[in-house]
């Protein structure tokens, strides 16, 4: 049925050749790493574009490629072929992560320039774009299982690229762990699949579940068990914690893996899994469940920040939210919480550059409180940031206006009470939304100065302000493009075989035009509290005031799930490892060694009966010689 | 009366030894002090090796002799050459004439005036010789018994002469006697019981040949009171010899105070006749009574295989070691009694073979670790013994890993043979002691390897003496029966294996 | 009277030595009542002769007494150098070699 | 034909050769090792060229009547598990060697006495894989202690002769159980088949009664168990991995104590298969706990000893291959047997390295290294792959082995293949605790300037890590080679599906 490209694999080759190249390579590539680096990420891009060209000129219904490389694992029935599948859920995250990174590449080669390491640094990009892309183009969970750890790798790497820094290392340690629970997620989902329809890619599902091979129970345990893995890696509740320390890493990893691409995999997964989900309600229930939890949490925290790289992984955290929730919602959602992920994409990392320009220009300063009044300084940035601002909040024409309205609108549609509970969440994070982001806003870029002593600020470099100002284009115009007709949906539709030609006429909680106007009405009050708050005149203290509600306390400390985790999990774990230290020693050893030490006091006991007096001989003789007799009476009776 | 009729063909292998006892008696009383040591070895040597010759030449014999008191058949040839072998081996080590080994006088004080004047006047110890002979022949003589009588005189003529020949040491003098004089006392005492029970057992049969008493049991079965009073004294005597539990308790200072050559000659030498004469009466004499005997003897195994592999893990001294793993030894040739099966009887000959070459070769490697002051037998003072002369050091390694059964080794195919015959009667408990009897003795056997190899040598005049031919001769032949008995087996046991039958009847 | 009592009286002597061996020090002393216990055994036998009205066990008395004789000459001469080494015949003296 | 033979006799004669050097020429005699052993891999590799996968039986047979009186025969064959472990060995020796040129200097034994008994290692191990007569195996089973006992007491460091003598006895033990549970097929076997005999295929045919086949079962698992090692029988092997050389413990832990879980499969699973079902479900919860066990105490000496800490790691590693196996399904066993390979390298990568680090520190003590990726970074990088190896990152070697037998687990035993699978949590934790201590952070006192790996260093360890990551995308090549054999022990246990997916 599909057809089939030889040009998959240059995808992921050309980049983790030259990842390859730049680790192996000798010092002498440290004055043309970054371009090297550069040149393979637009390389895919060209490829990807090519790609999407071609399959935009077939036929909706065959539009899937298909590129089987090899046998990667076979044993009894067990068979996983190294595949590639490029279809148009692919595409879209393919065009993303090389667009996107390409950008990012850009812009990495002026932000790192002096750091000494930098081809090491482009070396991680590059490997990070091919485990991305096996991600997306695997055809089989396997596959994507590799990729899946793949980035996690090079996520690690990223965090911990600064890793004499202690603390850094210890977040991307955190980062792997934290990835490696929702592992064990993806691990027991191949599993099922293998056990419940005998094979792991995703058509060998999807046709077991369409023939009904697998019980509800089983499809439910399946769902939650992917539902785990997408929460693990894109930091969904509960394992959100590690997102905020990932800000550890450079910014341009921030901007590429920790908002625009690695953290959506989630949704990837979920939307590719959507055959299973829409038979399992549960699973399906949970993954809406989790995904208005963390909306909300991450706007939460968001609010409570001061370092604008977390703020804005908070909001990472909680725009996400809103996409989980949407794929949560059968086959309408997977399409807008697509749409959202690409919008997202653009603006979010926008923003994250447009972040790291402002640390750029003051001396890595990440504490808005020392910002302050920066439009002057840093117009570029101020218009890249503020365009994306617009977008995320969800004004329109923006991008975010397009995708995040529809999700609340489905939100609504979704029935019942759910409709009612999810509607008002969303708008709720709307609102919360706008505040933090306008929060951040102004204490960056109006106000008053609140600088440190040495600070000079200044626009960036060509090199850094073009990605910026492209991501912005981006996030003013994709929305727009995307809804118009219906095309990005129309476009996914064979993929999540979700007929959206009748969304229009179906009945409504709400007619449409009344959600953008509760969604614009809810931000305008956000905004607004941010402006009275945070406004013009009102001072903001250089440290942050300590005398909070215990909420704000809260909120600044993530909501307590480090503490949580560290109750819960390491504490406990660090007393059960000492005391399996000393059941090792003591016990298991011990015993040996007691066995050991018995035999010899038993020995030395028993060695006395050697008095060396001849006569107590005689009477072991005698002794002997009446048991033989006793014994042999006895036995002859 | 008709004269009894005399197969002296057939005795020869007894009679040539005892002959060259008598002989060397005279020898000692006419030959000039001079020629004695040249006559007495040569006289000693001529006969072991004529003995050994007329046992070849009985290989097919199989019958009673001499009235019905001897029976010569495969197990009889077996254990007499192989008696014959391990005496030839001792003497060499008895010969040995690079270090004094026996007083020149036993007579003389220790420490006396006489005592430096016999040793000053190069008086050397030839009583030795005749003695050694003598217990040979009884020894020889013993596994042959085929009547009570003939079992006890054969006995005394063995022991007798051990317990002189115990107290003949030249170095630490007082304790070699005390060891004669326990060995005596016991030996004494056991064998009174060993007699008593054969006065039962002949008021039980009404005859002291072994045939009548089997008679006797397979005819008229039941627990006669007297029969089961011999069988208990008899077994005593015999439990005694082979020093089993708790009968054990004279070997470990016997050996120890004995001259080393002693102790190699008695280990070796000793436990293959008691064992010999064990297996002829109870495989036949009183083999009906197996119901009975056999679950003692499984206790007496195991009790025997815990008491000498647990006590050695204490021991300071090399010759204890040894003494006791001899007993825990005696305790896994038990298991061969225990399995009274046709692979028993072949398991246990081959056991004796094996395990003496290994014990010969040890106690004259003891031989050579001294000091001015004699033989080392202090454990620490072996230590680095590895660096001092890698290839003594070797050898004994081997040796040691023969004791503990190590694949490879002669040590081994004896265990397996005669485990495998003991879990073929089903008596999978003495198996499996044997098994962890094994484990624990492994424990001190790597003991001393660690201190030969991983211990440095202390500087206390610890040396090894570099051994005249006759020692090292033995060394050699004892380690290359222990290698080839462990790799190559299969002649030996074929060899074994066919001739491992008793007399008919 | 019956012969049992023979036997009564040999097995008496018999524990009557083995109890000497346990009981007294003295080597010669100890060595005595290891010969009691032989010649015991000697009694067992004519008696058990008597009883079976077989010649042999006279015969294995007349051994026994040989060997008695033979193990007199080893003993005396291993005790008398042990005396004379330690002035002293007492069984319990000879304990260098123990444990 | 007896190519194995040769094979197998070549390092012997090898290692006779170096007792003949003259003890002062060293370097001499590193060069005949490294030149015998690499040999001895080429020709390895030239044998495994002609092994046809399509067999299922044992290949390149030789079969000699040794000591017929016990039914003892010289037999050897090989079949895809035992080449491939064979394999194993003949390509890390090679590699041992180059790795500890300098391991044996400044010991109490000569030099040339340790690449001589590496080299009878190398036969030693080459016979207990390729023998087809359990006598034989018991008998290299054995005899291999004897070198690893002299490599670890006569060139170890702290408290060696105490490790030696634990590791000897714990062996020792083991194998008189298993000598207990081969007489008893030496008896049966001479029962029921007329003539004793030790061959495996011919001891098949045996019929055993329950209580008789748990009684051998017995004898022969623990003695397998404690080889593995599975808990609680482990405790010997964190001692002697700490007092071993680096070089040592590589091949301890990469190639000797496979032969625990290669006996598991070759002897009491096909001998004994009634009572290994009976027995499984009992392993399966050994299994588990080993593998949380053993991690847990790897995490536990992440500030402790690293040598300590990489044997407790193999300790749950070992615990993920017993899972398999005894999981009694296609995938369990096929990745059981890719485990035991692949962890063979993992292992021997994070030995050398660790090894390495240790030599150029003069310390084992996790706290007192740090900081080492920016001043030895290559080191660095090669200690850090083979940890993402030994956490099974997908990618590598043993990603493959662990998810196979965690899938091969789960189609039976669904609930302990979910516990498994937790614990690759653990793995991340006693991977990267020590990496982060050990290469992140700043640059610790006393590390300022160490020297990075050195050519000699890096051609040694290259061959591994690129094995590594290659078998990581091509497993496909060894379990070609494998399949067949597990596919045939599988089915020959009859018991019900061995693989999911088919209802």
């Amino acid at each position: 049925m599909n057809g089939t490209s030889q040009m998959l694999v240059y995808l992921i080759a050309i980049p983790l050749f030259s990842a390859t190249v730049l680790l192996l390579g000798s010092r002498a590539l440290d004055k043309v790493g970054h371009i090297i680096g550069t040149l393979a990420s637009t390389a895919a891009f060209v490829v990807g574009l090519l790609e999407f060209f071609a399959m935009l000129g077939r036929a909706p219904e065959n539009r899937a490629v298909t590129q089987p490389l090899f046998t990667w694992i076979e044993v009894g029935n067990f068979n996983v072929g190294a595949t590639l599948l490029l279809d148009q859920l692919s595409i879209c995250f393919v065009l993303l992560i090389t667009g996107v990174g390409t950008l990012i590449h850009i812009y990495s080669i002026a932000y790192m320039s002096h750091d000494k390491d930098r081809r090491r640094f482009f070396a991680f990009l590059n490997l990070f774009i091919a485990a991305m892309l096996l991600l997306v183009l695997g055809d089989s969970y396997l596959s994507l299982y590799v990729g899946w750890e793949g980035v996690g790798l090079a996520s690690y790497l990223l965090i911990g690229f600064w890793n004499q820094k202690p603390a850094y290392a210890t977040a991307a340690k955190k980062a792997f762990v934290a990835n490696r629970v929702g592992d064990v997620g993806l691990s027991l989902a191949v599993m099922i699949a293998f056990v419940q329809f005998g094979s792991v890619s995703f058509s060998g599902v999807a046709e077991g579940v369409e023939a009904g091979k697998a019980s509800s129970l089983a499809l439910n345990c399946l769902g939650a068990a992917l539902l785990l893995a997408a929460v693990g890696k894109s930091a969904q509740f509960p394992l959100q914690a590690w997102l905020g320390d990932a800000m550890a890493g450079p910014t341009p990893v921030s901007a590429l893996i920790h908002a625009a691409t690695m953290v959506t995999a989630g949704v990837y997964l979920i939307s590719r899994s959507h055959f299973v989900f829409d038979v399992a309600s549960v699973a399906q229930l949970l993954v809406v469940i989790v995904g208005a939890i963390t909306l909300l949490f991450g706007a939460i925290i968001g609010m409570a920040k001061d370092d604008i790289k977390k703020a804005l992984a908070a909001s990472t955290m909680s725009q996400i939210g809103y996409m989980i929730l949407a794929t949560g919602l059968g086959p309408v959602g997977y399409a807008f919480a697509m749409m959202h992920l690409l919008t997202h994409g653009f603006f979010k990392a926008g923003m994250f550059l447009g972040a790291g320009s402002v640390m750029h220009g003051m001396n890595d300063e990440v504490d808005m409180r020392k910002y302050g009044a920066l439009r002057k300084y840093m117009p570029v940035t101020f218009i890249t940031f503020g365009l994306g601002y617009l977008a995320i909040i969800g004004v329109p024409p923006f991008a975010g206006f397009y995708s995040k309205d529809k999700i609340i609108e489905i939100a609504l549609d979704a029935g019942g009470a759910k409709g009612i509970i999810l509607g008002s969440i969303t708008l709720l994070g709307a609102a919360i939304t706008a505040f933090y982001m306008s929060r951040v806003m102004l204490m960056t870029f109006f106000g008053s100065k609140r600088w440190e002593a040495d600070a000079h600020p200044h626009e960036s470099p060509a090199l850094m302000t073009i990605p910026m100002v492209i991501l912005a284009i981006g996030s003013i115009s994709a929305g727009f493009i995307f809804n118009l007709g219906d095309r990005f949906i129309n476009f996914l539709n064979p993929v999540f075989h979700s007929d959206h030609s009748g969304h229009g006429e179906k009945e409504h909680l709400l007619p449409p035009i009344v959600v953008s106007a509760l969604a614009l009405t809810a931000v305008a009050i956000g905004v607004s509290i941010a402006i009275a708050k945070y406004g013009r005149g009102k001072s903001i203290p250089a440290v942050a005031p300590a005398d909070v509600s215990v909420w704000t306390k809260v909120a600044r400390r993530d909501l307590l799930q480090d503490d949580l985790n560290e109750a819960l999990f390491m504490r406990p774990g660090q007393e059960l490892t000492k005391a399996l230290a000393i059941v090792d020693e003591k016990v298991i050893d011990g015993a040996v060694r007691g066995v050991g030490s018995l035999t010899l006091d038993v020995a030395s006991g028993v060695r006395r009966t050697q008095t060396g007096f001849v006569r107590s001989y005689a009477l072991w003789v005698i002794v002997g010689a009446v048991g033989i007799l006793a014994t042999i009476a006895v036995m002859s009776l | 009366m008709p004269t009894p009729k005399i197969e002296y063909g057939i005795l020869a292998p007894v009679l040539v030894v005892l002959a060259a006892a008598v002989l060397a008696v005279l020898v000692e009383a006419f030959v000039s002090r001079r020629y004695r040591y040249v006559v007495q070895t040569t006289l000693s040597f001529a006969a072991i090796a004529l003995g050994l010759f007329t046992v070849i030449l009985n290989k097919d014999v199989s019958g009673r002799f001499a009235e019905g008191s001897v029976a010569v058949d495969g197990v009889t040839i077996v254990l007499q050459g192989t008696i014959l072998i391990f005496a030839l081996l001792g003497l060499l080590l008895i010969a040995e004439r690079g270090f004094q080994s026996f007083t020149a006088q036993a007579s003389t004080l220790p420490g006396s005036a006489d005592e430096q004047r016999a040793l000053a006047s190069g008086l050397q110890q030839t009583e030795v010789f005749p003695l050694t002979l003598f217990a040979v022949g009884g020894a020889l003589l013993f596994p042959a018994a085929n009547d009570l009588i003939t079992l006890f005189v054969a006995l005394e003529v063995l022991s007798l002469p051990l317990y002189l020949m115990a107290g003949l040491s030249q170095r630490r003098r007082l304790l070699s006697q005390e060891a004669g004089l326990k060995y005596f006392l016991l030996g004494a005492f056991s064998s009174a019981f060993f007699l008593f029970g054969s006065a039962f057992l002949y008021g039980y049969a009404g005859t002291t040949t072994f045939d009548g008493i089997k008679l006797q049991i397979t005819t008229s079965p039941g627990n006669d009171l007297f029969l089961l009073v011999g069988l208990a004294m008899l077994t005593v005597g015999l439990l005694f010899k082979v020093s089993a539990a708790p009968f054990h308790s004279w070997t470990p200072d016997v050996y120890q105070g004995a001259p080393t050559p002693i102790t190699a000659f008695m280990a070796a030498v000793t436990k293959v006749a008691a064992f010999g004469a064990f297996l002829r009466i109870f495989y036949t004499t009183i083999g009906g009574m197996v119901w009975t005997w056999r679950p003692i003897i499984i206790a007496i195994s195991i009790l025997t295989m815990a008491i000498g592999t647990i006590i050695a893990i204490a021991q300071k001294d090399v010759k204890r070691v040894l003494a006791y793993s001899a007993i825990a030894h005696s305790g896994f040739l038990l298991t061969g009694i225990v399995a009274f099966n046709k692979s028993g009887v072949g398991a246990t000959l081959l056991y004796l073979l094996t395990y003496g070459f290994t014990t010969l070769g040890t106690f004259a490697i003891v031989t050579l670790v001294r000091d001015a002051g004699g033989e080392v037998t202090d454990l620490n003072r072996w230590s680095g013994l590895g660096k001092r002369s890698p290839l003594i050091a070797g050898i004994f390694t081997l040796f040691l890993l023969a004791l503990a059964g190590i694949p490879l080794t002669s040590g081994f195919v004896g265990k397996f043979a005669i485990f495998s015959a003991a879990y073929e009667s089903g008596n999978i408990s003495v198996v499996i002691a044997g098994v962890l009897a094994s484990a624990v003795a492994a424990f001190f056997y790597i003991r001393i390897v660690v201190l030969m190899y991983f211990n440095d040598p202390q500087e206390d005049g610890t040396s090894v003496v570099i051994p005249s031919p006759v020692t090292a001769i033995t060394i050699g032949v004892c380690a290359v029966a222990t290698l080839v008995l462990g790799v190559f087996p299969q002649p030996v046991i074929n060899a074994v294996n066919s001739l491992a039958m008793f007399v008919a009847g | 009277m019956s012969l049992d009592n023979y036997l009564y009286l040999s097995a008496l002597l018999f524990t009557i030595g083995a109890a000497g061996v346990l009981i007294r020090r003295n080597a010669i002393v100890v060595f005595m009542c290891i010969e009691l216990m032989l010649n015991a055994s000697n009694l067992a036998f004519v008696t058990f002769a008597r009883m079976n009205g077989s010649i042999d066990g006279q015969l294995f008395a007349f051994f026994t007494m040989v060997v008695a004789a033979c193990e007199v000459v080893v003993g005396l001469a291993i005790i008398v150098t042990i005396y004379r080494s330690r002035r002293s015949a007492s069984v319990d003296d000879a304990r260098l070699l123990k444990l | 034909m007896n190519s194995l033979t040769i094979l197998g006799a070549l390092p012997l004669l090898g290692s006779a050769a170096l007792f003949l050097l003259p003890r002062a020429n060293e370097l001499l005699a590193k060069r005949v090792a490294l030149g015998v052993s690499t040999v001895v891999a080429v020709a390895g590799l030239a044998i495994a060229m002609n092994f046809d996968r399509s067999v299922t039986g044992f290949q390149l047979v030789e079969k000699y009547s040794w000591i017929p009186a016990f039914g003892i025969n010289f037999g050897l064959g090989v079949d895809g598990m035992a080449l491939l472990l064979i394999l194993l060995a003949l390509i890390l020796t090679p590699i041992v060697i180059l790795a500890c040129w300098n391991e044996a200097e400044g010991s109490r034994w000569s030099v040339k006495t340790f690449f001589a008994l590496l080299l009878i290692l190398e036969t030693m191990m080459i016979g207990v894989f390729a023998a087809t007569d359990i006598f034989l195996f018991y008998l290299f089973f054995e005899a291999m202690l004897i070198p690893v006992y002299f490599l670890i007491g006569g060139y170890g460091s702290g408290e060696r002769a105490a490790a030696a003598v634990k590791f000897l006895l714990y062996s020792l033990f083991g194998g008189l159980l298993m000598l207990a549970s081969i007489i008893g097929l030496y008896v049966v076997s001479r029962d029921q088949l007329g003539a004793p005999t030790f061959d495996v295929t011919e001891l098949q045919k045996l019929s055993l009664n329950n209580q008789t086949e748990a009684f051998l079962f017995l004898g022969f698992f623990i003695a397998f168990a404690i080889k593995a090692p599975l808990w609680p029988f482990h405790t010997w092997l964190p001692d002697a991995a700490k007092a071993a050389t680096p070089g040592t413990s590589v091949l301890l832990l990469g190639v000797l104590d496979k032969v625990g879980t290669y006996g598991m499969i070759r002897f009491c699973l096909t001998l004994f298969p009634d009572a290994s079902k009976q027995f499984g479900p009992t392993i399966i919860v050994l299994s588990l706990i080993s593998i949380f066990y053993g991690a847990f105490l790897a995490i536990w000496q992440s500030n402790g000893d690293i040598k300590r800490l990489i044997s407790y790691t193999s300790i749950s590693h070992f615990g993920f291959i017993t899972l398999g196996i005894f999981a009694f399904t296609a995938q369990g066993q096929s990745g059981s047997i890719l485990y035991m390979v692949n962890h063979g390298f993992s292992t021997a990568a994070l030995f050398l390295i660790a090894g390495w680090m240790i030599a150029r520190r003069n310390s084992s003590k996790v706290q007192d290294f740090g900081g080492l990726q920016r001043v030895t970074p290559v080191l660095a990088w090669t200690f850090f792959i083979a940890g993402l190896s030994s956490l099974a990152l997908p990618g590598l070697s043993s990603f493959v082995s662990e998810f196979l037998v965690l899938v091969g687990t789960f189609v039976r035993y669904p609930l302990a293949a979910v516990i498994g699978t937790l614990g690759i949590i653990l793995a991340a934790l006693y991977i990267l605790i020590p990496v982060q201590r050990s290469l992140h952070g700043p640059v610790a006192p006393g590390n300022e300037n160490l020297k990075d790996l050195n050519l000699r260093e890096k051609i040694a360890i290259a061959p591994v890590i690129a094995l590594i990551i290659f078998f990581g995308f091509f497993p496909q090549i060894l379990l070609n080679v494998i399949n067949p054999g597990a596919q045939a022990s599988i089915s020959a246990l009859n018991i019900g599906p061995s693989t999911g997916g088919d209802k």
